[in-house]
């Protein structure tokens, strides 16, 4: 049996998939990038091999993608996240022409053709206002844990304005806010829809086909697929394994070279015999 | 996909780097010599559709503040200088050229390349760019020097084309000009002798758009953003010179053999495009790397005729010296056209160089350039169909480069290339069996 | 109507949506045309002579969300020029018959054309205002320049303009602009009596209604400010500049005035209040408009006139007006206003005036970081 | 003996200052700010109070300032941080004329008159961030607890650079550095290097003075303090709880209000002249 991985080193979370010769995913794995990038791209790569029960060498191909795909010491070859979120979404959801991708310091729109290439796409300017890193900057202003703002945020009755998308000054602002005695859930809702208002806008550049699908960790955050999905007045695809999209697409890549390889070693074999 | 090349590294070493350097060494003497021996008197003038003719013929020497400023990020010093710049109140949103240029001038005006004279005469040649009003009324203001505001009609017609009156107007202000380079000089106009400048002008003008025109060979002998620039500043700092003409018959002479012999800047020419927007010149090295991994090729730029747009048709002519350098001015630059002309000449690069992809350098300083670049990108990728790549950081300012962030941009967008290029080859040869 | 009603009328109106005013005005008017006019300075009375109305489109307050026009304009640009697109891609413009934009500066600038390819059915027009005003030759270029678009109005609007009607409405805007002069002087001598935020909403209502109605309104209101005898209070007094584009939220010029400001002169809505004389209506009219820009506008960031300098004027405002302090309130992202600032400030420094430096946006919602550098600056001169 | 409080509701910490007619400190606390700032702002007033044995009632006068200074119904008055940190800065250091405040979220350069009243001020721009935040962000990437921060970040050798003018693009820096093998130690010090630089390109627009005092919770980390006077190229003023100096100046401030009120015109007390008197008793 051909095995091939991706791991994805982002900018917050390192995300590792080991898929089987049928495409089947057979380990997953999730850490904090921190700043050991390599590190992180090892350990999750050791993860992903327990939880598959299996061993380096069973790995036939891995391919590198994220910010630190350069640092995957197990890689093969690198791959952009772009070109790995678009395959990865197209193989969940085949029909998927648009992809979101909102991660830790990016946000990506991504048009894409059948097979899952890229026709065209955006990420956010230079600045990182707006991502993911937003998010986390808010909850802890707050005070509360990532797991819960996005329930939270469900809840508001009038969320609030906010006069910056700046990840670096989200925290005065929330300040201000409840200075003036505003509700948490208030807040955060004025969050959510901030950010889900400024990726519309960035991934309108490329056109929002009717299937999309939302991948990347935020994509974990119910409150943000939701305020996506009313700004957009679409359903959005959103698969449990989201936030793993980008590995995903990158084992699919290896799985590829993995079989390329093989057969050509198949047919130097058979050159040889004869 | 991704080729793990990384090393491909490129400069272009040619004779005619070395005969620039040479060139603009001399130059910069003069300046030094001007500024502390009082040799000759300075004019300062700005880069875009100057009238640096008229400059020559009054033995004037332009100084161009924008060539201080790219020189400072060019050499990697221009930090300090924006922070002092800021420390008596420029705003970090200010365009980083001036800020360079003023922290520099207002301190001992020494640089790495020269000592920047003061000015006898501030000529703002106000050619499209709204900020070099604000910055040669500040140089004005710190130098207590003469400053004329050289007053050029933005091509705001549809046609691109000016209107008489505006020909009229721009011609009276040059015969101001005239008058106060007389009074500053203590020479009369020796009207033969603009006249010979205006034709040298002419005869350079014309070997540029030559030598831009080989770069429609497959592969292309030169890229026409990196290369480009070394021939930039001669055709500035130069042109209407004897020396100027001759740097040009030298480099067309190259460049013309280079294409003869199928020769480009890259081992493998893998891809074509037109670039827009200035370059980042304080990682100018590491911007070119990003492109030389992935064979890609300049083709044609916008940067490329700030100064001058000669490849259209456009000659001085010194039979008209005054309307011809009025002309050009008026509609033969980049600046004093409106925004969607530059759409238009990008359209006509992409076609008739037949380049793959456009890829827009969008930067902080520069609004002139960049303000709106989002809707060109639209209309380029949604009307056109042309694969567009935009990506942010600044001329001068070494603070908003970030090298992680345009690299993972640049691979991305050559990947997805790359899938298209081999899709086509594909099918072409499915087509053919 | 008395002030208050009359002044808490008009904010409603601003906050909401002040372009449905003119697009009402259209609606109740058939076969009439409207033209937008972008900050700075349009030379209105060409607009009114054909029989059309003139309309400020000055930004879109802090109530519009941006949500298509920021794929278009970066983040380094200020909020007016997105903003107005975003309106024109909402179609908020639509009622706009053409619209005139100005060489302010390099984003406004390449905003007009992005209109004219965005909009095609719209009459996008440009005015190249010339920055040499020194040489004698600058009048004759634009009077040219007004004189195409004239011919271009004429087009539109399917009427001759005449000379008649051009010197009408050249009175008439006389008429408007001395009276919000005269707004300005109440509250230049006797701020207790006349906030800036009355006066701004007062004029700025100007921008989008017919001058006629806003002449019968500006004496109403002067009439009124006239009745009000107000003890003044221990504040202390500012020039404001440097907002002559772009619009500062109401909320937040009312913020500068609860930290303790009287406000005795600002560069609000600069353009339409563009002369301290009157424009002479006899001779041609053309040349007229032509020569009062040139020679009796006011100062502003985005006219370089070399014949005097820029400093020296606001110095001059200072000590003019009494005030004891400057605040520059420019736009964030707004080159001239902050290119000016480095040139004032050394201006200010060598006259010994302080100043207070702050930037704004009109989508400008939490105002808690200028609310309390106002108020530290106005306890620094009130506190011992 | 009447006493007076300031309080200083900041981004991070609630601080709280109590002293007497005579200038004294007599109680003071620190509490962690929490999104619901009247009952923190009661919280840390009873810590003080407590301290100083003293009860609410007992109090002539309660001045706030910091962000959370309207948030706070029993205040007297409410002044902004900028105008308290430099009457602070000025009464433990009465010859300095530059003050420098970096705190969680902001950065201010004030630059003032004798006895502390201001003449010109700079606070941080947006896409200048650079704060406390941000070095406490950098510490829990590499992993080390803030307190120690300043003690790391003395030790440096080869401080690396750090030039971003975002605090989220410096944080992709930092990362660069660590992949490339550089130390935490000379990370950290790159850090306080960057943020010294910032300060004090403030400081030169709101006008650099001989003296400077460095004040604000930042200051206790002594790398910065040590960058800091690198770029400077001076010495410059630390007090040994430099966050307290906001919370200090507001009560003076308040004394100074109740002395104005209680007799117009009088002149207040003579100050202590050095930093031992203000000692907790
Ligand atoms: N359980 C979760 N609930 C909500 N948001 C989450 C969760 N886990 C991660 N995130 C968000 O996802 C972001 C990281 O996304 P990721 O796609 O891994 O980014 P990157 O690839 O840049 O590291 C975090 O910043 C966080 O906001
Ligand atoms: N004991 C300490 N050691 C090192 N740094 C500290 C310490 N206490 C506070 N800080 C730093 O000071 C900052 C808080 O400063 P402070 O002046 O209290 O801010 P604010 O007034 O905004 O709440 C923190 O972000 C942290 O970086
Ligand atoms: S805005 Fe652009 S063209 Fe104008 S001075 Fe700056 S860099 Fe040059
Ligand atoms: S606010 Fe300033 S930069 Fe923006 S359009 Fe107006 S003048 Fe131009
Ligand atoms: S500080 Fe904020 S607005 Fe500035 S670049 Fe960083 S994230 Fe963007």
């Amino acid at each position: 049996m051909i095995c091939a991985a991706g791991i994805d080193i982002g900018s917050t979370q390192t995300k590792g998939i080991i898929i089987n010769e049928k495409m089947e995913i057979v380990a997953r794995s999730l850490t904090d990038t921190g700043a050991y990038v390599s590190r992180a791209g090892e350990r999750c790569m050791a993860e992903a091999l327990l939880k598959a029960g299996l061993k380096q060498e069973d790995v036939a191909y891995v391919v590198g993608t994220g910010y630190g795909r350069y640092k995957v010491t197990c890689g093969d070859t690198q791959i952009t996240e772009i070109s790995c979120h678009a395959k990865g979404a197209s193989y969940l959801f085949p029909g998927t022409r648009t992809v979101i991708d909102m991660g830790g310091q990016d946000a990506k729109g991504i048009k894409i053709g059948e097979g899952g290439d890229v026709k065209d796409f955006v990420m956010n300017d230079k600045c990182a206002a707006g991502t993911g890193r937003f998010l986390a900057n808010a909850t802890e202003a707050l005070g509360l844990s990532l797991d819960d703002i996005g329930e939270i945020s469900l809840r508001a009755k009038n969320p609030v304005r906010l006069t910056t998308v700046c990840t670096v000054f989200v925290e005065s602002d929330i300040m201000s806010y409840l200075a003036q005695g505003k509700k948490v859930e208030d807040i955060l809702g004025g969050v959510h829809s901030a950010i889900a208002a400024r990726t519309i806008s960035l991934v309108r550049r490329v056109g929002i086909e009717p299937e999309a699908t939302f991948t990347g960790g935020v994509s974990r955050n119910i409150g943000m697929v939701r305020a996506l999905e009313e700004k957009l007045g679409m359903k959005l695809n959103v698969s449990p394994d989201s936030h793993f999209v980008g590995a995903l697409g990158a084992s699919i890549f290896a799985l590829e070279r993995a079989t390329t390889q093989a057969g050509h070693r198949d047919e130097e074999q058979a050159r040889a015999a004869t | 996909m991704a080729k793990t090349a990384e090393s491909v590294k490129t400069s272009y070493q040619g004779q005619i780097h070395l005969l620039q350097k040479e060139m603009m060494g001399n130059y910069f003497n003069q300046l030094t010599r001007c500024a502390e021996q009082g040799e000759g008197k300075a004019a300062y003038m700005l880069i875009s559709g100057n009238p640096v003719e008229l400059m020559l013929a009054f033995d004037l020497i332009p100084v161009y503040p924008e060539i201080n400023a790219l020189q400072l990020a060019v050499k990697k010093v221009a930090l300090p200088f924006i922070l002092k710049a800021e420390e008596i109140g420029y705003s970090m949103d200010n365009c980083a050229y001036v800020k360079a240029d003023v922290g520099m001038f207002l301190g001992d005006r020494k640089t790495p390349f020269a000592t920047i004279p003061l000015p006898s005469l501030i000529l703002c040649n106000y050619v499209g760019c709204n900020v070099y009003l604000q910055w040669f009324e500040h140089l004005a203001e710190y130098s207590d020097g003469t400053l004329y505001n050289l007053d050029i009609p933005f091509m705001r017609d549809p046609s691109g084309k000016p209107s008489p009156e505006d020909v009229t107007y721009v011609v009276r202000q040059l015969e101001e000009i005239i008058e106060l380079c007389e009074k500053i000089t203590g020479k009369k106009l020796d009207y033969a002798k603009l006249q010979r400048i205006v034709a040298l002008s002419g005869e350079t003008g014309e070997l540029w758009s030559k030598i831009k025109s080989l770069t429609k060979h497959v592969p292309s002998p030169f890229d026409a953003y990196f290369d480009s620039v070394t021939m930039m500043a001669p055709l500035y700092c130069l042109r209407g010179t004897e020396d100027g003409l001759r740097f040009f018959e030298a480099a067309y002479k190259e460049m013309e053999e280079k294409a003869r012999l199928g020769m480009g800047p890259l081992p493998e020419e893998r891809f074509r495009f037109v670039i827009e927007g200035p370059p980042p010149w304080p990682y100018l090295r590491a911007f070119r790397d990003l492109f030389a991994k992935w064979g890609a090729v300049a083709v044609a730029s916008t940067y490329s005729t700030v100064g001058g747009l000669w490849e259209f048709g456009f000659k001085h002519d010194s039979n008209r010296p005054l309307e011809s350098i009025a002309s050009h001015m008026l509609e033969w630059n980049l600046t004093n056209r409106n925004f969607l002309q530059r759409y238009d000449q990008i359209r006509r690069y992409v076609e008739e160089w037949s380049a793959d992809a456009l890829v827009i350098h969008s930067v902080k300083s520069c609004r002139l350039f960049s303000a709106g670049q989002g809707d060109m990108r639209e209309y380029f990728t949604k009307e056109l169909g042309i694969p567009t790549l935009l990506v942010e950081s600044d001329i001068e300012d070494p603070r908003y480069f970030s090298e992680a962030q345009m690299k993972n941009r640049i691979d991305a967008f050559f990947e997805s290339l790359e899938h298209k290029k081999i899709v086509r080859e594909a099918s072409a040869v499915g087509g053919k069996t | 109507m008395s002030m208050d009603e009359m002044v808490t009328r008009y904010r409603e109106i601003l906050e909401e949506s002040p372009l449905e005013q003119a697009a009402k005005w259209k609606a109740n008017h058939p076969g009439s045309k409207v033209i937008g006019c972008y900050p700075v300075y349009t030379p209105v009375e060409i607009i009114h002579a054909a029989g059309m109305l003139p309309v400020g489109i000055i930004g879109g307050g802090n109530r519009l969300e941006i949500a298509h026009a920021d794929s278009r304009f970066q983040s380094f640009v200020c909020s007016i020029v997105k903003s107005t697109l975003e309106l024109g891609l909402t179609g908020k413009l639509q009622f706009l018959d053409g619209i005139v934009f100005h060489s302010i500066c390099d984003p406004a600038r390449n905003l007009g054309s992005v209109f004219k390819r965005n909009f095609p059915q719209l009459l996008v027009e440009y005015i190249h205002f010339p920055q040499n005003m020194a040489s004698p030759h600058t009048v004759n270029y634009l009077a040219a320049e007004y004189q195409k678009l004239k011919t271009s109005y004429e087009q539109l609007a399917g009427r001759p303009i005449t000379d008649e009607n051009l010197r009408k409405s050249i009175h008439l805007y006389n008429e408007q602009r001395k009276l919000m002069r005269e707004l300005y002087r109440i509250r230049r001598e006797t701020p207790q009596n006349l906030s800036t935020l009355e006066t701004y909403i007062l004029t700025r209502i100007g921008t989008f209604i017919p001058p006629e109605e806003h002449i019968a309104g500006l004496k109403q209101a002067l009439a009124a400010a006239g009745q009000r005898d107000e003890r003044p209070k221990d504040r202390i007094k500012v020039v404001l500049e440097g907002s002559f584009c772009e619009q500062p939220p109401l909320e937040l010029i009312e913020g500068l005035e609860a930290a303790g400001c009287y406000i005795l002169d600002d560069d609000f809505l600069l353009g339409w209040r563009f002369f301290e004389q009157d424009i002479p209506s006899e001779g041609d009219p053309i040349r007229n408009l032509a020569s009062a820009y040139i020679n009796q506008s006011v100062y502003s960031g985005v006219k370089h006139d070399t014949r005097e300098r820029k400093s020296k004027h606001l110095i001059d405002k200072v000590k003019e007006t009494g005030a004891s302090a400057v605040v520059i309130l420019a736009a964030k992202f707004c080159e001239p206003a902050l290119f000016d600032y480095a040139l004032y400030r050394r201006a200010l420094e060598k006259e010994g005036i302080p100043h207070l430096y702050l930037e704004f946006e009109e989508k400008m919602w939490i105002f808690d970081k200028a609310k309390t550098e106002v108020e530290t600056f106005v306890e620094s001169m009130l506190f011992d | 003996m009447e006493f007076v409080a300031g309080i200083d509701i900041g981004a991070k910490t609630v601080k709280v200052i109590i002293m007497d007619g005579k200038r004294e400190v007599r109680g003071k606390s620190t509490v962690k700010t929490r999104p619901d700032f009247t009952p923190v702002a009661k919280e840390a007033l009873d810590l003080a109070l407590q301290q100083a044995g003293l009860k609410e009632k007992d109090l002539s006068y309660i001045a706030t300032t910091g962000f959370g200074r309207y948030n706070v119904p029993f205040r007297d008055v409410q002044i902004t941080e900028i105008t308290c940190v430099a009457r602070g800065a000025a009464f433990l250091f009465p010859k300095t004329h530059c003050v420098l405040d970096i705190g969680a979220q902001s950065t201010r350069a004030i630059r003032i008159h004798d006895g502390g009243k201001v003449r010109e001020f700079r606070t941080n721009d947006k896409c200048a961030a650079g704060a406390g935040g941000f070095i406490e962000r950098a510490a829990k990437y590499l992993e080390v607890k803030v307190e120690n921060v300043g003690d790391l970040s003395i030790k440096s050798d080869k401080p690396e650079t750090i030039s971003s003018v975002c605090a989220v693009l410096a944080e992709s820096e930092i990362i660069n550095h660590v992949s490339a093998g550089a130390t935490v130690e000379n990370i950290m010090r790159g850090v306080h290097n960057s943020l010294a630089s910032r300060a004090l390109a403030l400081i030169k627009r709101a006008g650099l003075e001989d003296e400077v005092t460095f004040v604000g919770g930042v200051a206790r980390q002594k790398g910065m303090v040590k960058a800091l006077e690198e770029t400077l190229k001076r010495k410059v003023n630390v007090d040994a709880e430099p966050e307290m100096a906001g919370a200090l100046g507001a009560a003076l401030l308040a004394l100074r209000r109740l002395e104005k009120i209680r007799e117009e015109g009088h002149k207040p007390a003579s100050r202590p002249e050095s930093r031992e008197e203000i000692k907790v008793a």
